[in-house]
């Protein structure tokens, strides 16, 4: 018994209404659906289901109970992961925004462009052109360390933009009261956001890194002598990009739990990477000092992968240094993270 | 009935450095719909928190469908669906996503998880809006999809907190409804917070009435009413000649405006009221049997525990 | 007085201080305000260490023209054999009536004449070890040929800022290294952290952490709503709020100038106890980074009415600016791009302030290029000297105050063009902000 | 507790004179719309004095209402007058307007005292005139005693009262309350409809809206009634039932023989329906509510019946609000 009824007419009395007066209840049970739920944006042309039943109340509500079971704690934090990863690629998952999408797929291109060069020259079978960019050990630390343009304008952006709201806006929207009231702690939420910031970066700085290695030895078809000799290369490079990977994303984490904000997270991981990296630059310049660039993460970084990889040493002091410096300041922002997650509320008060 | 508690706590404490947050409590909440009632800041937030096992109580013990509090806090929330008091989406998910995903949380897989989430929507009544995207919900909408989230995985205690918070009369009704049918159809518990004591009343059997962090009262809402009986009356026009008649025919008269309380002695009341408006003249628009609502009992409780209202002291003493 | 006047005055400061006054109280109240100022004064005290450091350590001398060497390993330093007509690449000759100088002696031992090049123009060296003098043919010893023996022609134009050094042989040719080090490192050291680390990184950071939720954050958590149902029209709430972010920003950076003046000026080589001419600079400095601090926040709040996302402009706006520092910087002023950017003016303003307080800036760094003119010719003819140590850093962080103008007018016109630059911000802003729906 | 409502300490600018025969609040055919969605469509109302209740349902257009009204935002057509002004771009009526918003953000650093302080200095008011007019708000909504405290430290129900507060510190002729009782404890909730029943008292004109409707019922009979974007109805919340003739008004009178009871008023002419929804009731649809009330007593009287309980289920602000939007709660 239901009509379609525009919402803007006055209300007309039903036919059947004394009928439903016979009934215990003395207020007419005249209903509406989408009136019930509707909502702010459309309204001009919506339509109105009226359905009039007896009891008053509004469509036949049936709770429909569940008897699955629950699956255990990893799961768990695998579909935090899965949520925050997948998000990049597709629908139905974390909404990551168009620009940083966008900016996460050029990188990946513009990453690859060694990869490019080396095929292309090793194609056509200019072998001086094929050594500048084929893979050697300079070119591998330069894939993963570089400065211009690979850790000023590539890997640090995307950092930024991956860890802008990743805390900060469960806060901000409240969601981090859906993940604490569940079976989730807390050690396990900032775990999982750690992981998929430095998953997504790891995918974007190795990824891109394992393609220009075995495109080479695909494509040029080195032999496996080349391979035994590049491989512990390859293999320390690699934990470079780890290294590099998890630095950011640890700095950025921390900063992104002490702020409310999107941007200021992002912000100050760039004016950290950026200032100390400027600071010490100015100091080497004047003084001849490089030891202020273990204030330095970048700096930090490479110098540590520098020894790790072998090429030649652009700083003054000793490695070991930046190596202490490294895990001083991871050590410091997941110390940061750790304390202001614990402090997360469950209610937003 | 031992086995018809679902959540109960002896001296239960929670201690803010100075501050005492709960002061010894022994609430026994009982199978069904209970409302948490108290002023604003009267330690109910806490309380909600304590029984959902995120924060270390001080001393004393809780239990809540028979797991402690202090240890088995993943256990209880895996039982347990929570609603927070906020806006606790994601607003560039859309509804079906974010239901699915609260559901992965719980540990569901996500093809189950997927197929709850649209049962779960379409309990919560909404139906085709589920696939747009949270920023476009109305207040109301984004209350369903969080009680949505909440049922996800059947729990076997819903703790709202202000479900009806920021609804107009019609979303409010249903979302009430919603939470009545849970509890009455499905013989789900109902642990639901609110201002609200008309809400409270249409949903809640039982109540808990916390202040200042201790117990002020608990209950069957029937019980706890007072029992003055009093017939309301809505008067229009010669209310003061209305009400001095009514005094000189020896009744007991409050008046508020067009609204006047008259004590109850016997059926001839009512016939004396109607008598005395014949003979003034005038229209009487409204006469029942008043009964104290949840309101009325809030203040009254509140009175006895000292507290006036627009006595400003006393409200800050709950914050 | 009219009470007109009264009227005006009293309104203004009713309104004006109570939101310029109730901004300054919101930002004391944040943590953000702090942990930028804490970040900021920690980053510039710690670049000063470095700066403490340098200036207590002994730079080695070096001995340019190589006169301490003894050659023919007779005892007698080269150059003491040189000065005394004996020949210094034979064993055999040597002066035995003086006794053999120790070979220190024979470093650092024909210095560069202060005194004199603070004066500028033609500048007559002296040649103080002699070797010049005892050479035999004028010719020898009137090397550029102005009739002078033994000494340097300095062609200075301060305008365009630029210095020729045309010198004899053998004058001023072993400058002091500790010297001319410390006192170059100074200079550079105020210059690079006053150009690089106040003006621009402190100059754009503290805008863009501050000033560019400064009304952005009101509209977003709704509070802006108390202030805009009030009798004032929004373009004074915005002047006002900018008044109170200047109250702010303002003293911090002139404090801690005023710090980084009073350490430099005690730690740096100075002949009395403490560099007074620096206060200049630093006050140039100082003027420079509140102006730019100013424009950058006018514009950053401006941006923030404007898109909710009004960070993403900001920083954009900031990476172009970065890349104009280092355009302005490292130019030395001679590029025309600078000027259609904020920091550009803010370095004129700068350099106009260190031409006015050290006149001899651009002399001592050719001085330093030169070094005393020990070099090798390149494959085109042209002399490339050793030069001495500070002078490149000093040269790279030197600029010219450029717009073909003396320095005090340069310092005005950018002044003028900066507070123009701030006011269009302005004007703009709270038209924007005039139309804006907030909801 | 009396108001204290004098000029006392007032700055001397700050005097208005009222403007006769205008109305404070005057929208004339004010539409907005946000790019599809119609938020209002041709609203005409002119208010002045008393409370009035501007209720809706969400999205019905009260926000977008008041917006309009404080020069938030630009309507569409249609011309806003607040005291003879437009309040687009013009901050110069707000002199005589106390504004409390919805949102629920304060400055939770500042001290209601403060606050409300600094806020009153914007009305051009000097430092000492401000302390005193800010101390004197906060004695009429009871706060003096916390008025050092931090508006972080107090409950809901007291910032409720800091924002009135400050929208009173003007001496406003028009105060604009949007959900003034939202997420307070019936004890706030009661203290401030208090407050706002005195201001009404006062002769101000105050607007509330409210999504909970007896609320507004114990505050104030005139009501707006806004439906998607619509007036659906102005006036006196019975008057306006009164109106809608087209629905019988009903009323229902609980006895033991409803039968017999019904034989006494079958006769009466204003009579034209008459059920039984329950053995103990009897319901009664007329189209003339006043007449039947006035002389329904004495029928019920001389039938002898016993009558324990008269109701019109529909006279409320819940009937009146469905009835006109054609839903149903």
């Amino acid at each position: 018994m239901s009509e379609i009824k525009s919402p803007g007419e006055p209300f007309e009395p039903e036919p059947t209404k004394n009928e439903t007066f016979g009934s215990e209840t003395p207020v007419t049970g005249q209903t509406k659906m989408q009136a019930a739920w509707s909502s702010d944006v459309e309204n001009a042309e919506s339509t109105a289901q009226v359905a009039s039943m007896p009891t008053g109340q509004i469509f036949q509500q049936i709770y429909q109970p569940w008897n699955g079971t629950l699956n255990p704690r990893w799961m768990r934090n695998w579909a935090i992961l899965r949520h925050h990863v997948l998000g990049i690629v597709s629908k139905g998952h974390r909404p990551w925004n168009v620009p940083t999408k966008l900016f996460i797929f050029f990188v990946v291109i513009a990453s690859m462009t060694d990869a490019a060069m080396a095929l292309l020259f090793g194609m056509i079978g200019d072998t001086t052109l094929y050594d500048i960019w084929g893979v050697n050990r300079d070119n591998m630390y330069g894939h993963v360390m570089g400065f211009f343009p690979r850790n000023i304008l590539w890997y640090p952006i995307i950092a930024a933009l991956l860890v802008g709201g990743m805390i900060s806006e469960d806060r901000a929207n409240g969601t981090s009261a859906m993940y604490f009231s569940r079976p989730i702690n807390r050690f396990d939420y900032a775990a999982m956001k750690f992981l998929s910031v430095g998953l997504i970066l790891f995918f974007v700085i190795n990824g891109t890194l394992a393609v220009y290695y075995f495109v080479d030895i695909l494509v040029m078809g080195k032999g496996w002598s080349w391979i035994i000799d590049t491989f512990p290369m390859f293999m320390a490079t690699f934990l470079c990009g780890i290294i590099l990977s998890f630095t950011y994303t640890s700095i950025g984490l921390a900063l992104s739990s002490v702020s409310r904000g999107r941007f200021f997270p992002a912000i100050g991981l760039i004016a950290i990477l950026m200032g100390t990296k400027s600071m010490a630059a100015i100091i080497d310049g004047l003084f001849d000092k490089s030891v202020l660039y273990v204030i330095s993460p970048y700096d930090a970084v490479a110098h540590v992968c520098q020894a790790l990889i072998g090429t030649e040493m652009t700083y003054d002091h000793p490695w070991v240094w930046s190596l202490i410096s490294v895990v001083v300041m991871n050590g410091l922002a997941l110390y940061l993270l750790a304390n202001r997650v614990s402090s997360l509320e469950v209610t937003r008060e | 009935m031992v086995g018809d508690l679902v959540i109960e706590s002896t001296a239960l404490t929670k201690a803010y450095g100075p501050h005492v947050a709960l002061d010894s409590l022994d609430i026994e909440i009982h199978q069904g719909a209970t409302g948490l009632l108290g002023p604003n800041g009267a330690g109910k937030s806490t309380f909600l928190k304590t029984i959902l096992g995120l924060i270390q109580v001080t001393s004393g013990d809780g239990k809540v469908l028979g797991h402690d509090i202090r240890t088995q806090g993943d256990q209880i929330r895996q039982k347990i669906g929570y609603m927070p008091e906020y806006d606790a989406l994601n607003p560039g998910m859309d509804a079906i996503h974010q239901v699915r995903y609260s559901g992965e949380l719980m540990g569901m897989n996500p093809s189950i998880a997927l197929q709850r989430a649209h049962q779960s929507l379409e309990y919560v009544g909404l139906g085709e809006q589920r696939y747009r995207q949270v920023s476009t919900f109305s207040t109301g909408m984004k209350q369903a999809t969080k009680l949505a989230c909440a049922l996800i995985h059947d729990p076997a205690l819903i703790i709202a907190d202000e479900p009806s918070n920021g609804l107009d009369a019609f979303t409010r009704n249903f979302m009430l409804n919603t939470l009545n049918t849970t509890v009455k159809n499905g013989g789900r518990s109902v642990l639901m917070a609110s201002h609200l004591m008309d809400d409270v009343e249409r949903v809640c059997d039982n109540i808990v009435l916390l202040h200042k962090g201790k117990l002020a009262a608990q209950g069957k809402i029937e019980d706890l009413k007072a029992i003055d009986r009093e017939v309301e009356i809505h008067v229009w026009g010669s209310a003061t000649k209305m009400e001095e008649t009514l005094s000189d025919r020896g009744l007991r008269v409050r008046r508020e405006g067009r609204v006047m309380r008259i004590g109850h002695s016997g059926d001839e009341t009512y016939d004396l009221i109607l008598q005395t408006a014949a003979d003034v003249g005038s229209q009487v628009r409204r006469m029942h049997d008043y009964e104290a609502s949840l309101e009325d009992l809030f203040l009254v409780i509140m009175e006895r525990l000292g507290h006036d209202v627009k006595s400003s002291e006393d409200l800050l003493g709950g914050a | 007085m009219s009470s007109r006047m009264d009227t005006i005055w009293s309104k203004l400061d009713r309104k004006s201080t109570a939101i310029a006054e109730f901004t300054m109280r919101q930002y004391r109240t944040r943590i953000s305000t702090w942990a930028v100022m804490g970040a900021s004064v920690v980053a510039i005290f710690l670049m000063l260490l470095f700066y403490i450091d340098a200036m207590n350590t002994e730079i080695e001398a070096k001995d340019n023209d190589g006169d301490s060497f003894d050659s023919d390993g007779d005892g007698y330093p080269d150059g003491q054999e040189w000065l005394e007509g004996t020949n210094p690449n034979s064993p055999e000759s040597y002066p035995d009536w003086v006794e053999p100088d120790p070979p220190e002696k024979w470093i650092n031992e024909d210095d560069i004449d202060w005194d004199v090049l603070a004066n500028g123009e033609n500048y007559v060296g002296e040649d103080d070890d002699g070797d010049c003098q005892s050479q035999d043919t004028s010719s020898q010893r009137d090397g550029n040929e102005n009739g002078i023996d033994c000494d340097i022609v300095v062609n200075v134009d301060t305008i365009k800022g630029t210095v020729e050094i045309d010198s004899d042989n053998g004058v001023d040719e072993d400058p002091d290294e500790e010297k001319y080090g410390k006192e170059a490192g100074h200079r550079s050291f105020i210059l690079g952290i006053g150009k690089f680390g106040i003006v621009f990184l402190l100059g754009i950071f503290l805008p863009l952490f501050l000033a560019t939720g400064l009304i952005r954050e009101e509209m977003t958590e709704g509070t802006i709503h108390y202030m805009l149902a009030k009798p004032i029209a929004r373009g004074e709430v915005l002047l006002y709020r900018m008044l109170g972010y200047l109250g702010i920003t303002w003293p911090f950076i002139l404090g801690l100038c005023f710090v980084l003046a009073l350490i430099t000026g005690f730690t740096g080589p100075s002949d009395g106890i403490f560099r007074w001419a620096d206060l200049g600079v630093w006050m140039s400095i100082a003027w420079a980074a509140m102006m730019v601090s100013l424009v950058y926040g006018t514009i950053f709040c401006g941006f923030g009415i404007i898109w909710k996302n009004g960070v993403i402009l900001a920083i954009l706006f900031a990476a172009w600016e970065l890349g104009m520092t280092f355009v302005a910087i490292l130019s030395g002023g001679d590029s025309a791009i600078r000027y259609f950017s904020v920091i550009g003016w803010g370095m004129i303003i700068v350099d106009a302030g260190v031409a006015v307080c050290w006149p001899d800036n651009w002399q001592l760094i050719e001085i330093g290029l030169w070094g005393g003119g020990h070099g090798e010719e390149n494959w085109l003819g042209q002399m490339s000297y050793e030069s001495l140590p500070g002078a490149e850093p000093l040269l790279a962080f030197s600029g010219k105050s450029g717009l073909g103008v003396s320095e005090w007018v340069a310092f005005v016109i950018a002044t003028a063009i900066l507070l123009f630059q701030g006011i269009m911000a302005w004007f703009i802003g709270q038209i924007i902000f005039k139309g804006k729906e907030v909801n | 507790m009396m108001p204290d409502m004098t000029q006392h300490g007032k700055a001397e600018t700050q005097q208005w004179q009222p403007v006769e025969n205008t109305p404070v609040v005057m929208f004339d055919r004010v539409s907005k719309t946000y790019g599809r969605i119609n938020a209002l469509s041709g609203v005409s109302i002119g208010l002045s004095g008393g409370v009035t209740g501007i209720l809706g349902m969400n999205g019905a257009g009260k926000s977008t209402f008041f917006k309009l009204m404080m020069g938030k935002i630009k309507p569409s057509s249609g011309a806003i007058r607040l005291f003879g002004t437009d309040p687009w771009k013009n901050p110069a009526p707000y002199s005589r307007v106390g504004f409390v918003p919805e949102h629920e953000k304060m400055y939770d650093w500042m001290t209601a005292l403060d606050f409300i302080t600094t806020f009153a200095r914007l009305h051009g008011m000097t430092r000492d005139e401000a302390s005193i007019e800010a101390t004197r708000v906060l004695k009429f909504v009871s706060l003096d005693e916390v008025m050092h405290k931090r508006i972080g430290q107090f409950s809901k129900g007291m910032r409720q009262r800091v924002k009135i507060a400050h929208a009173l510190v003007n001496d406003p002729e028009l105060i604009v309350l949007d959900e003034p009782l939202q997420g307070c404890d019936p004890l706030a909730r009661t203290t401030i409809m208090n407050v706002i029943k005195e201001l009404g008292a006062m002769g101000r004109t105050v607007l509330v809206s409210s999504h909970i409707l007896h609320e507004i019922e114990r505050i104030t009979e005139q009501i707006v009634i806004l439906h998607r974007g619509r007036v659906l109805a102005l006036g006196n919340s019975h008057a306006i039932r009164e109106m809608l003739d087209q629905h019988p008004h009903k009323i229902l009178l609980d006895c033991n023989q409803p039968r017999e009871l019904a034989k006494a008023i079958v006769d009466m002419d204003e009579v034209t329906g008459l059920s039984f929804s329950n053995p103990a009731a009897l319901l009664i649809e007329t189209r003339h509510l006043g007449e039947m009330h006035k002389k329904l007593p004495k029928v019920i009287v001389d039938s002898g019946q016993i009558v324990t309980g008269i109701d019109n289920p529909d006279d409320d602000l819940q009937s009146i609000l469905m009835y006109l939007t054609g839903g149903s709660a």
